[in-house]
Parts: structure tokens; C-alpha cells; sequence
């Protein structure tokens, strides 16, 4: 099944794109995707505890399961509105 | 109204779109761009967000603001895109029938907008630096995984 | 800024007044005359105020604050004659550093401004009587005489 | 000595004017007003209890002594700002 994912921030920075269309086994979790991105960039994994996975915009965890066309988003730490 | 957006925030866009004859009380809230964070000189900040998620997470606040003063009338747009120093980032009105309950209710919008709503601040210092601003260490433990 | 006024209050007014590149925060009351009290019609207000009294009470309250919160930026309006349903009747701006300093700083200057400012309303209803309007029993004792 | 007593809203309507200047003898304080007010219209008193009074746009009391141009107010219970 094909899922879109997109990257935010800091993530985009680091991989470099914002987005792409991953091609993912039948029964695939959030945790599929994230697995894929370390083998691609190790120094991703350090960001894994701080950030948040969504879903068809909606936080997931990272046993999420996928279905086809679902929109996937790395969601690194919210710092929106103001530092006030 | 719950918006993300790359136009400058006047503050009237939400207002009028939380005024009502049987109110009474608007609070309102902006956010705006300082020029030092901690003391060092601020150039300029870029905000990035992830529009369709942002919009549903605001709307989902105003749901929570519904439910805890019975409150319906709650706007709330975030802008994008390059802002200068004194420019707005934020702005939340809320319409009520009492004031104290505006209050808490405004503030409370801006709380768990600055925990649930997809949105990033890099920093563009006067020194030519920049980064993606990571939050205090409260808003790192919230929301937590898989909320 | 602390004025009382005939004119239309549009809000910008007290928001200019109270910004400032280093505030970041900026929090806003307006309350607007409603189409009715206690679900009985209203057809107009009419303020009147003690203006050189009013706003040198304004003032004292926006000293108060600056002793409790360390915020030295708020303006405070007040609009005076006839005002037509929907209007602002009063506005406050605080602009401070912290918002959550920010949201109690303008609740207080509210609370303080119905206690102690030299401000009257006068309801004219719908059915065409008309009477000056006695604060609720709260504010009958505040402030005490000789304050 | 001479003072400018103001009277606003309620107090402005049942005495049908909004000032007046009063001729009061040397040692006069708020009270002294008080009572001419009362002997004008006995009705007025009613009212003290919930007035309060300012001199010079000062809270003042009744005991406070007045002096030659103070300008005293009647400040029936303010209502200003919102209702909400």
C-alpha cells in the first residue's frame, strides 16, 4: 500500500524533504515508517522520544496501523502561538 | 473560525468572527514578535505549520472550551511564513456571557495551542544564526505519545 | 492611556498604547452592550462618567498593577452618551512579557474599574422606560466609604 | 468659603442639576453638604447609606474638611465598564 509522509521543522531539515509517497507492506504501523527513516539516517532515532507521530491528522503511536492512502506526519515538538 | 495563514494579523478577522449582540465580553490575545528571546537580538522569526492538522487541533480546543464553560464562540488564526519584529504570530477571541469565564477560557486557548497545534518557530537571530526553537522543558513532556 | 471618551472606541486605540517590541503578550478586553439584561430588551445605554476623577482612578489602577505584576503597559478606555447595541462600551489593553500575568493584569484592571471609577450606565429599554442602573449587591459594598 | 459640589447619574436627576458652587462656612467638611442637601430634599438621605463621596476626585469621607475651590462630588455606585 502506498501512504503519503510528511516532514515538519526540523525534520524536513534533517531529511531533506518534505515530503514523499512510501511504498509499505500490508499490516504496516507507524513504526514501519519510522524504522525505514533510521535505516536512512541513524541520527533521526535521537529525535524519536521527543516527537510525535499523526495520522490522517489525528497523534497516533507508533502501533498505529496503516491503511492505504492514509497522510502520515513526523511531528517534532510544537513551539506555535508565542514564548510568552 | 480557525485558521493558519501567510497574511498579516490584524486582530479584526477574529474578532468579528466571535462578536454576537448577547455577549458582552470579547477577550483577545495576540502573540507577538519580540526582539530579544532571553536576551539575544532577534532578526526576524519563520513560523511552518502543518495547515489541515493545525486548523483540526484548534477546533478541537474550541470543542474542550465548549464543554468546560460552555463557551461557543472561539477564534483562533496562527500566521506562517517570514514575521518581523512587533509583527502578530497569534491571535485567540473569545465571546462570552461572563468575563471571568472569557478569561479562562482565552487563556486556556493559548495553553494547549502551544501544546497540540502543529506549529514551529525558527529563530532568526540578529547574529545571522538560526534554529528550529525547541519548547521549555514542560511543553517537551506534553502532549505526551500517542494522545 | 486613560481616557473617557464620546467617540466610537474602536480598539486599536488602547492597543497602540500599550505596545512594545520586548512585550510579546498582549491581552485585550472590550465589553459591548447586549441586546438585553436578565433576558429583559434593551433599546439603548446611556454612560455618563466624572471624567478628570475617572481617569486619574484609571491611572491608580494600572499603579496597582504595576505593584502586583511589574507590568507598566495598560490602557484603559471608557466610552461616555448614547451607545447602540453591539457597541463597545469599555476597552482595556495589557501588554506584558508573560501572558499568564498578561490575562490577570486585565481581569483585575476590569474588576478594579467597575468597583472604583466614577462611571454610571442608564438602561433604556425596549418598552421604552428607562433607569440608572444599581450594581448588583457584590459591588454595592465595594469599595467602602473613604477608600 | 467657596466649593463646587458635582452631583452625577441618580443624584444629577433628582436634584435636577449637575453642579452648583456653595457658600460654606470656614471648618465645613463633606458632612456639611450632607445636611444642606438633606434639608433641599429629605429624600436624599436615603441614598447616603450607598453614595459615596470624593473631594478633589478623592474618595473622601464625611469627617473630611474642606477647603477654599475643593470641588466635592456625590458618587452614587458606579457602574461603568460591563455587566458581564
Amino acid at each position: 500500500m502506498k501512504v503519503t509522509v510528511k516532514y515538519f521543522a526540523v525534520c524536513h531539515e534533517m531529511l531533506d524533504r518534505s515530503e514523499e509517497v512510501m511504498e509499505l507492506p500490508e499490516g504496516a504501523t507507524v513504526r514501519t515508517i519510522l524504522k525505514r527513516l533510521e535505516e536512512e539516517w541513524p541520527e533521526i532515532a535521537e529525535f524519536y522520544e521527543v516527537m510525535q507521530m499523526s495520522v490522517n491528522w489525528e497523534y497516533a503511536t507508533e502501533d498505529t496501523e496503516l491503511t492505504e492512502d492514509d497522510e502520515v506526519a513526523l511531528i517534532p515538538p510544537v513551539t506555535g502561538g508565542t514564548d510568552v | 473560525m480557525f485558521k493558519i495563514t501567510s497574511e498579516v494579523i490584524t486582530g479584526e478577522e477574529v474578532r468579528d468572527a466571535v462578536e454576537t449582540p448577547d455577549a458582552g465580553a470579547v477577550v483577545l490575545f495576540f502573540g507577538t514578535v519580540r526582539n530579544n528571546t532571553g536576551g539575544r537580538a532577534t532578526k526576524y522569526l519563520e513560523y511552518e505549520a502543518y495547515p489541515p492538522m493545525a486548523e483540526k487541533k484548534m477546533s478541537e480546543i474550541s470543542e474542550e472550551i465548549a464543554e468546560k464553560w460552555g463557551i461557543d464562540r472561539v477564534a483562533m488564526i496562527h500566521r506562517v511564513g517570514k514575521l518581523e519584529i512587533g509583527e502578530v504570530s497569534v491571535a485567540v477571541a473569545v465571546a462570552s456571557p461572563h468575563r471571568k469565564d472569557g478569561f479562562k477560557a482565552c487563556e486556556y486557548a493559548m495553553n494547549r495551542l502551544k501544546q497540540i497545534v502543529p506549529i514551529w518557530k525558527r529563530e532568526v537571530w540578529a547574529d545571522g544564526e538560526a534554529e528550529w526553537v525547541k519548547p521549555d522543558a514542560v511543553f517537551f513532556e506534553q502532549p505526551e505519545k500517542g494522545e
